[in-house]
C-alpha cells in the first residue's frame, strides 16, 4: 500500500464581501472538506464553477491560508499561505494552471521562465544550465530550439507542456493541475494526458487534478472526489464512482455529460434531468446544499446538513437518502 | 550543446522582432512621418551651430538695421525687431525643448514608475493608500497650473521651469503604472513566480515592469510632446528661459505683440511648437500600433 | 427537390491581415434543409464561426468572399441589397453566440433590447409597444424564465450566463424565424447548464418549426442535438452524414483522429492525438489541408485538393482514398 | 448605494484638505519669505514686517496653516496684494466670467467631440474620417495659446466678425449682476442685443480652449466604438435587422462614451488651465487672467484662493462625471 501524500481535514475558506449590498457577510468557498491522496495517485477533484474546487486547489498549493481546518503534506502541516510556508514546499509541491496563455510571462523567454525555479530553489546546473533545460523541455515532448522562443510563438498545447515542464523543473512529488486542458481542443488534450500520465509512471507523482469534465477523469483518476457547494458530495475509487454511483448529484452530473457512444450511455443509468443552477456560495440554502435541485429531497435535507459516511470501504458519500 | 549555436538562433529572433516590430510601425505611413519629424528636430537642435544659417543670433545680437525683415531668401523665416534670424533661434530652441523633455522624463518616469509599482503591488497596505491619496491631491489640479504656481514662486530659469513641471508630472506616471500593476499582480504568472518563492524584486522588475513598458513607453513618447508643449506655456508667460536665450515660448509671446504686421515673428516659432508635438505625437500613435498584438 | 433554407457553395472567405491575406475558408459546401438541425464540428481555427457569420453578412470588415455562393431560401445573399437583407436578418435568421457575457448588451436591459429585435422582425403590429411587451414575455415564458416581467427590466450583468444564453434563445425565436444559428452556445456553461439550454434549444426550434445549425467542438453536444453533422476541418468540410450514421462509421481519417481523442465515459484511455498542428492560412498548401497531419497521406493529396464524393445516403467524405 | 456615494464625496474632501496643504506649501515654505518676494526689494523693511505679521507668517508653520484653513472655511481668504482688496471680493467678481467661458466652452467640447467621433466612425476610413483625424491632430498638437493667436490674427484684424478682447463693446453697458455671467444676466433682463454683444465676445476664446479636448474626445469616441463595433453584441444586433443608425447611435454609442466621459471629465479641468494664457490673451477679466496676474506678481493669498477654487471645480466635474458614468452604466450604478 501506499504512504499518503497529502491529507485535508475539516478545510475552510471563507472570503469576507468588502462591497456592495452583501457586505460584511462571506462566500463560502469550501465549508468543511476532507481528502486523502496516496503517492503515485490521482485524485480527480470534480465539480461546476462555483463549487469550491480551484478555491481547494489554490489553498493546497498556498495562494490562499485555510480559514479553518489543516492541510498536512508529507505529516508537516501546510495549513498557512505560501508566503510562510518553508522553501522545501514549494519545491515539493507544483502547480498547472488553467489557461497556459496567463501563467506564462509573455515577456520572458523560455529559458527564464525555466530558469526561475531551478534559480530560487538552487538546484541550476552551474556548468551546464542549457542542458539541463533542454532535458526538461524533452520530457515535455518540446525540442532545444524552443528554449529561446516567447510564449506568445507557441500554440496552447505546447504552452501547457512548457508549463509542465515549468512545475516538473523541481522534482515535485505532487503536482496540482487546475483544468490543465479545459481550454484546449480534444486532439491537444489527449496529447498532454497521455504525456501527464507517462510523467507520474516515470516520476512516481501525486496529482490533485481539478477538472468539471468527468469523462476525462474516468479515464486518468485513481479516486474521484465530486464537489458542490464548497462541500465534498461523494467520494470514491474510479470504478465504484462511475459503476455505482450514490449521490443524486453525482447522478445527475453523469446524465448530463453528453457523449459519443452507446456503450456510454450505459454509464448514464440514472436519467436524472438537471434542473436549476448552483445556488450563491453567499446564501447557501439550509440543510444540505443540494435541497434546492434535488429531484428525491425529502424533509429532513431542508432540516440537517447531512454527515459524511462510509458506505463501502473508500466510498464516501454524505446524503441523508443513504 | 553549442553555444554559439544557441547565441546566432537568439540574435536571429531578435532581429526578427525588430523586423517585425518596425514593419507595425511603419504600417501607418504618419507613424513614421512623426519620426522623420522628431529625429530632423533632434538634429536642428544638436547641430544648431553648424546647421543654423546665423549661429551668432541666438545670444544677445542686436543689428537694427536688420530689424523685423519678413521671410526672404538671406532669413528664411524673417527676423524680429532686433534684427536676428528666426530660424537660427528656433533651432536653438529646439535644443532648450529637447532638453526640457528628456530631463523632465528622466525625473518623473522612474520616480512616478516606482511608487506606482510599490502603490499597485502592496495595494490595501497603508503605503499604498498614503502614495495614492498624494497623487490624487496633485492630480486635482491640470498640470499647467500647478507648475505654473511653482514655477512663478521660484526664479524663472530653465532648470526650474523644468523642476515645476516634475512636480506636476510625477503622478500621471504614478496613477498608469499604478493602475496595470494592481491588474498585473493578479495575473497567474505573477502568482506562479510567487508561489515558486521569487523576491519581491524579481516580481517587481522581472515579471510585472516588463509588462507594463509598452504603454508607458507610447506615454514616454506622447509626453516629449506635452511635456515641451508645457515648458512653451511657461516660458510663454516669462516663467522659463530668460531673454536672450530663444525658447518657443517666449519668442511666441514676444512677436504676438508684432502682429499682424510683423506676423513671422510669432507665427514661426508657434508653428515649431506645433511641430515638435505634432512629430512626438505620430511617433507615440506608431508606438502604440507597434507595441499592441493585435494584427 | 429537397427544400433548402440555407446553400452555401463553394464559399472562400479570406482576412486581410498585417502579414497578408489569410485564406480561412477554403470552399466550403452546406446546407440545410427546411426544419433539419444540422452541426458543424471541428477544432479552434478551423472557421466554423466564419462561415455561419457569412451567412448573416456581419464578416469583419477586414474579410473578403472572393468566390463562392450563399444561397437563403433561394437567393443568393452575397448579391442582396439592403432592403432584402431586411427581410433576411428580421424574419430569415437569427444568431445565439458563444460568450453569454458578451452576447447581451451591457448598459442596456434585456426588455429595451428584445423590443428593439421584435420591433425590426417584420411582423404584422410589431412597432405597438404593447405587442413587444406582450411577445417577449411569451418568449421568456416559453424557454421556462421565471418572473418574465422582472427579467425584462432586468441588466445582463444581474443575470448568470445560463439565464444569458437562455434569454438569447428566447430573443432569438420571439418572432418566426427560419433558421436559428447557434455559435457554440454552451461552451462557457457547466455540464448540468449546458443540458439544461442544449434541451431547450432543441425543443424551441423544434416547436417554432425553424432549422438550426449548431457550431460546436463537442462531438457529444452534436450528437445529442442535431440530425447531420458537418465535420469541419482548417476551412473546408470533411466529412458530412446522419448524426447516427457518422458516430457508426467515420470515414474521413480527421474524423477518425477527433473520435479517437475523445475522452469516454466507458473509460480505456484516449489516443495519442493528433500531431502537428492547423495549417497556416497564409500560404496553404494546394492540396488537402489535412495532408501534413494525415497518418493515411499519400502523393495526390499533397498536390490536389480533394472534392466531396458520395460514400452512402446523405454520406459525403472529401478524401482521395475513397475516390 | 447612497453609502458609496458619501464615501467618494468624503474621499474628495480629503483630496481638498491635501490640496491645501500642498498649496501652502507652495506658497510658503519654498520661496523663503513670501513677504519680502511679495513687496519686492525695495519695499522699507517696516512695511515688509506688518505684512508679515498679517499674513502670519511670524507664527509656526502649522499655526500659520490652521490660522490660514480657518479663515478660508469663514470665506476669509486674506487681502490681495495686487487690488488692495479682500480676495473673496475679487473671486466674486471673476469668477463668474470664468465660468461663463469654461461652460460655454466645455459643452461646445462635449457636443462637437462626440459629434466628431461618431461621424468618423460611421464614415470610417473615407474622406470625411480623414479631415476629422487631420483636425483633431491639429487640435490635440497646438496649445490653446497659439489657437488664440491665430484667432486674434484672423478676427482681429482680417475678418472682424468677432471681438477679440474684453467682455463687452464699449457701447454695451453691463447688465445687473444676478449671477454675474453676462449672457445670463442679459436674458434675464431680457436684453437681446446685450446678450448678442456678450456671446460674441466669449466665442472666440471659448473655441480656442476647448480644440484640444475636443480633438481628445473625438479621437477616443472613435476608438471606443470602433472597438465596441466588433463586440458579439453589436453584431447580434445587426444580424437581428436593427438599422444602422439606430445601432450607431443608441446600442453602440452609450456603452462607448463611458471611456469618453473620463476623459472629458480631465479635459473640462485643464480648460481652467488653459483660461489662465488665453484670458490673458483676449484681455478677458475673469478669474484665470486673475490668477496668472497673482502669480507673476507673487500675490500669495490670491494665487491660493485661486489654486483652491480650481481644486473645488476639479471635484465638481469629478462628481459630475460620475453621475454621468452611473447613469450610463448600470454594473457602477447598480453594484
Amino acid at each position: 500500500m501506499n504512504k499518503t501524500i497529502l491529507e485535508v481535514k475539516g478545510l475552510k475558506k471563507y472570503f469576507p464581501i468588502s462591497k456592495g449590498a452583501q457586505k460584511g457577510m462571506f462566500v463560502k468557498a469550501i465549508d468543511g472538506i476532507d481528502f486523502t491522496t496516496k503517492e503515485g495517485e490521482t485524485l480527480g477533484l470534480v465539480g461546476e464553477s462555483g463549487s469550491g474546487k480551484s478555491t481547494t486547489a489554490y489553498n493546497v498549493i498556498g495562494m490562499y491560508g485555510a480559514t479553518a481546518g489543516k492541510i498536512t503534506f508529507k505529516g508537516e502541516d501546510i495549513s498557512q499561505i505560501s508566503s510562510k510556508r518553508p522553501l522545501n514546499f514549494k519545491k515539493d509541491i507544483q502547480m498547472v494552471f488553467q489557461d497556459p496563455g496567463t501563467t506564462l510571462n509573455p515577456q520572458r523567454s523560455v529559458r527564464q521562465i525555466l530558469t526561475l525555479p531551478l534559480s530560487i530553489h538552487g538546484m541550476l546546473d552551474k556548468n551546464d544550465p542549457e542542458g539541463q533545460l533542454i532535458q526538461l523541455l524533452e520530457a515535455v515532448e518540446l525540442s532545444a530550439e524552443y528554449l529561446y522562443k516567447y510564449p506568445s510563438s507557441l500554440g496552447g498545447g505546447e504552452r501547457q507542456m512548457l508549463a509542465v515542464a515549468r512545475a516538473l523543473s523541481t522534482n515535485p512529488s505532487m503536482i496540482v493541475l487546475d483544468e490543465p486542458t479545459s481550454s484546449l481542443d480534444v486532439s491537444v488534450q489527449a496529447k498532454i494526458i497521455n504525456m501527464l500520465l507517462r510523467l507520474q509512471q516515470q516520476h512516481n507523482l501525486s496529482y490533485l487534478f481539478i477538472t468539471h469534465d468527468l469523462s476525462l477523469m474516468r479515464n486518468l483518476a485513481t479516486k474521484v472526489a465530486i464537489m458542490y457547494l464548497g462541500k465534498i458530495a461523494e467520494i470514491a475509487p474510479v470504478e465504484t464512482f462511475f459503476t455505482a454511483p450514490r449521490h443524486p448529484y453525482t447522478q445527475m452530473l453523469l446524465s448530463a455529460i453528453p457523449v459519443i457512444s452507446e456503450e456510454e450511455e450505459i454509464f448514464k443509468q440514472a436519467k436524472i434531468t438537471p434542473k436549476g443552477e448552483i445556488p450563491s456560495p453567499v446564501n447557501v440554502p439550509k440543510g444540505c446544499g443540494f435541497n434546492t435541485r434535488c429531484p428525491f429531497a425529502k424533509e429532513e435535507c431542508f432540516i440537517d446538513d447531512p454527515l459524511m459516511q462510509e458506505i463501502e470501504p473508500e466510498h464516501f458519500v454524505r446524503c441523508h437518502l443513504i | 550543446m553549442n553555444n554559439k549555436q544557441e547565441k546566432v538562433v537568439t540574435k536571429r529572433d531578435k532581429y526578427e522582432n525588430i523586423k517585425q516590430s518596425w514593419y507595425k510601425f511603419s504600417l501607418n505611413k504618419m507613424s513614421v512621418v512623426g519620426l522623420v519629424v522628431v529625429c530632423l528636430v533632434a538634429i536642428l537642435g544638436v547641430f544648431e551651430p553648424i546647421i543654423a544659417p546665423f549661429p551668432t543670433h541666438v545670444g544677445a545680437y542686436v543689428n537694427f538695421k536688420e530689424a523685423s525683415i519678413p521671410p526672404n531668401t538671406t532669413y528664411w523665416m524673417g527676423t524680429d525687431v532686433f534684427g536676428r534670424d528666426i530660424m537660427s533661434r528656433i533651432f536653438y530652441a529646439f535644443r532648450g525643448a529637447l532638453t526640457m523633455g528628456i530631463g523632465v522624463l528622466v525625473v518623473v518616469v522612474p520616480l512616478g514608475g516606482i511608487l506606482g509599482l510599490i502603490a499597485g503591488y502592496w495595494k490595501g497596505n497603508w503605503i499604498s493608500t498614503l502614495i495614492m491619496r498624494v497623487t490624487d491631491v496633485f492630480l486635482a489640479l491640470p498640470p499647467l497650473i500647478l507648475a505654473l504656481a511653482v514655477s512663478a514662486i521660484l526664479r524663472p530659469t530653465l532648470l526650474n521651469s523644468m523642476m515645476a513641471i516634475c512636480v506636476s508630472w510625477w503622478p500621471w506616471y504614478t496613477r498608469l503604472i499604478y493602475g496595470m500593476t494592481t491588474t498585473l499582480r493578479n495575473e497567474l504568472y505573477v502568482k506562479s513566480a510567487e508561489l515558486l518563492g521569487a523576491s519581491k524584486g524579481h516580481i517587481l522588475f522581472r515579471e510585472i515592469l516588463p509588462n507594463c513598458l509598452g504603454p508607458l513607453f507610447t506615454k514616454m513618447t506622447l509626453d516629449m510632446g506635452w511635456v515641451i508643449l508645457t515648458g512653451a506655456s511657461l516660458s510663454f508667460v516669462g516663467l522659463g528661459e530668460q531673454p536672450p536665450i530663444p525658447s518657443l515660448g517666449t519668442m511666441v509671446s514676444d512677436g504676438a505683440k508684432f502682429l499682424p504686421a510683423q506676423w513671422w515673428i510669432a507665427i514661426f516659432p508657434a508653428l515649431a511648437i506645433m511641430v515638435i508635438v505634432l512629430g512626438f505625437n505620430l511617433m507615440g500613435d506608431g508606438i502604440k500600433d507597434m507595441l499592441s498584438s493585435e494584427e | 427537390m429537397k427544400d433548402k433554407i440555407v446553400d452555401i457553395r463553394d464559399l472562400h472567405v479570406w482576412y486581410r491581415t498585417f502579414a497578408g491575406q489569410v485564406k480561412v475558408l477554403n470552399g466550403v459546401n452546406l446546407n440545410v434543409i427546411r426544419g433539419e438541425k444540422v452541426g458543424i464540428v471541428g477544432e479552434t481555427g478551423c472557421g466554423k464561426t466564419t462561415t455561419v457569420k457569412s451567412i448573416l453578412k456581419i464578416l469583419a470588415k477586414q474579410a473578403s468572399i472572393p468566390k463562392g455562393e450563399i444561397f437563403f431560401n433561394g437567393t443568393d445573399v452575397l448579391k442582396k441589397n439592403k432592403n432584402e437583407l431586411k427581410q433576411l436578418h428580421g424574419s430569415g435568421a437569427s444568431m445565439i453566440f458563444q460568450d453569454p457575457t458578451m452576447s447581451l448588451n451591457p448598459v442596456f436591459t434585456i426588455g429595451s433590447q428584445m423590443f428593439a429585435v421584435i420591433k425590426y422582425s417584420g411582423q404584422p403590429g410589431a412597432e405597438k409597444k404593447s405587442v413587444q411587451q406582450a411577445l417577449a414575455i411569451k418568449a421568456l415564458k416559453e424557454t421556462s424564465m421565471p418572473d418574465p416581467e422582472r427579467i425584462l427590466q432586468s441588466y445582463p450583468f444581474q443575470l448568470s450566463g445560463g439565464m444569458r444564453q437562455r434569454i438569447s434563445i428566447a430573443m432569438s425565436l420571439a418572432t418566426p424565424r427560419d433558421l436559428v444559428i447557434a455559435d457554440e452556445p454552451t461552451t462557457n456553461l457547466d455540464v448540468t447548464i449546458q443540458d439544461q439550454v442544449l434541451k431547450m434549444l432543441k425543443q424551441r426550434v423544434e416547436d417554432k418549426g425553424s432549422s438550426l445549425i449548431l457550431i460546436t467542438h463537442s462531438l457529444g453536444v452534436a450528437r445529442e442535438t442535431t440530425d447531420r453533422i458537418y465535420v469541419m476541418y482548417a476551412g473546408s468540410m470533411v466529412e458530412t452524414a446522419f448524426t447516427n450514421e457518422l458516430f457508426k462509421k467515420q470515414l474521413h481519417p480527421y474524423t477518425q483522429a477527433l473520435m479517437d481523442c475523445i475522452p469516454r465515459l466507458s473509460g480505456g484511455g484516449v489516443s495519442e492525438g493528433i500531431p502537428g498542428r492547423i495549417p497556416n492560412y497564409l500560404n496553404p498548401s494546394a492540396g488537402c489541408r489535412f495532408a501534413p497531419r494525415c497518418p493515411k497521406a499519400f502523393e495526390r493529396c499533397q498536390t490536389e485538393k480533394p472534392e466531396y464524393v458520395d460514400v452512402g445516403t446523405e454520406h459525403q467524405v472529401a478524401c482521395f482514398l475513397y475516390s | 448605494m447612497l453609502v458609496n456615494w458619501l464615501k467618494r464625496i468624503g474621499t474628495y474632501l480629503l483630496v481638498l484638505l491635501g490640496l491645501s496643504i500642498l498649496v501652502f506649501i507652495i506658497g510658503r515654505v519654498i520661496p523663503g519669505d513670501p513677504a519680502r518676494q511679495a513687496l519686492g526689494p525695495r519695499a522699507p523693511e517696516e512695511v515688509v514686517q506688518a505684512l508679515r505679521v498679517e499674513m502670519h507668517l511670524d507664527k509656526p508653520f502649522v499655526t500659520q496653516y490652521v490660522l490660514w484653513l480657518k479663515g478660508a472655511l469663514r470665506m476669509d481668504l486674506g487681502k490681495s496684494l495686487m487690488t488692495r482688496r479682500p480676495v473673496i471680493a475679487d473671486i466674486k467678481e471673476f469668477l463668474p466670467a470664468t465660468l461663463e467661458i469654461v461652460s460655454i466652452s466645455a459643452l461646445l467640447m462635449v457636443l462637437g467631440g462626440i459629434l466628431l467621433g461618431i461621424l468618423s466612425t460611421k464614415y470610417a476610413d473615407s474622406w470625411l474620417d480623414g479631415v476629422i483625424r487631420v483636425i483633431s491632430y491639429l487640435g490635440i498638437v497646438s496649445p490653446a495659446f497659439v489657437w488664440a493667436i491665430i484667432f486674434i490674427l484672423i478676427f482681429g484684424y482680417m475678418l472682424p466678425l468677432f471681438p477679440t478682447t474684453g467682455r463687452l463693446g464699449l457701447s454695451i453697458i453691463s447688465p445687473p449682476t444676478v449671477t454675474g455671467m453676462y449672457t445670463i444676466d442679459f436674458l434675464l433682463n431680457g436684453d437681446i442685443v446685450g446678450f448678442k454683444d456678450a456671446l460674441s465676445h466669449l466665442l472666440l476664446p471659448a473655441i480656442a480652449l476647448m480644440l484640444g479636448g475636443l480633438a481628445q474626445a473625438a479621437r477616443i469616441t472613435r476608438s471606443s466604438m470602433t472597438e465596441n463595433s466588433t463586440k458579439d453584441y453589436i453584431l447580434a444586433e445587426k444580424a437581428y435587422g436593427i438599422p444602422e443608425r439606430t445601432i450607431l447611435l443608441t446600442y453602440l454609442l452609450k456603452p462607448s462614451l463611458i471611456p469618453t466621459v473620463s476623459v472629458l471629465s480631465l479635459d473640462i479641468a485643464a480648460l481652467f488651465g488653459n483660461a489662465f494664457l488665453v484670458e490673458q490673451l483676449f484681455n478677458y477679466p475673469g478669474l484665470s487672467r486673475y490668477g496668472m496676474q497673482a502669480m507673476l506678481n507673487k500675490d500669495l493669498n490670491a494665487m491660493s484662493a485661486v489654486v483652491m477654487i480650481l481644486g473645488i471645480v476639479f471635484i465638481i466635474v469629478n462628481i459630475l462625471s460620475d453621475v454621468v458614468v452611473a447613469y450610463l452604466d448600470p454594473r457602477v450604478r447598480l453594484m
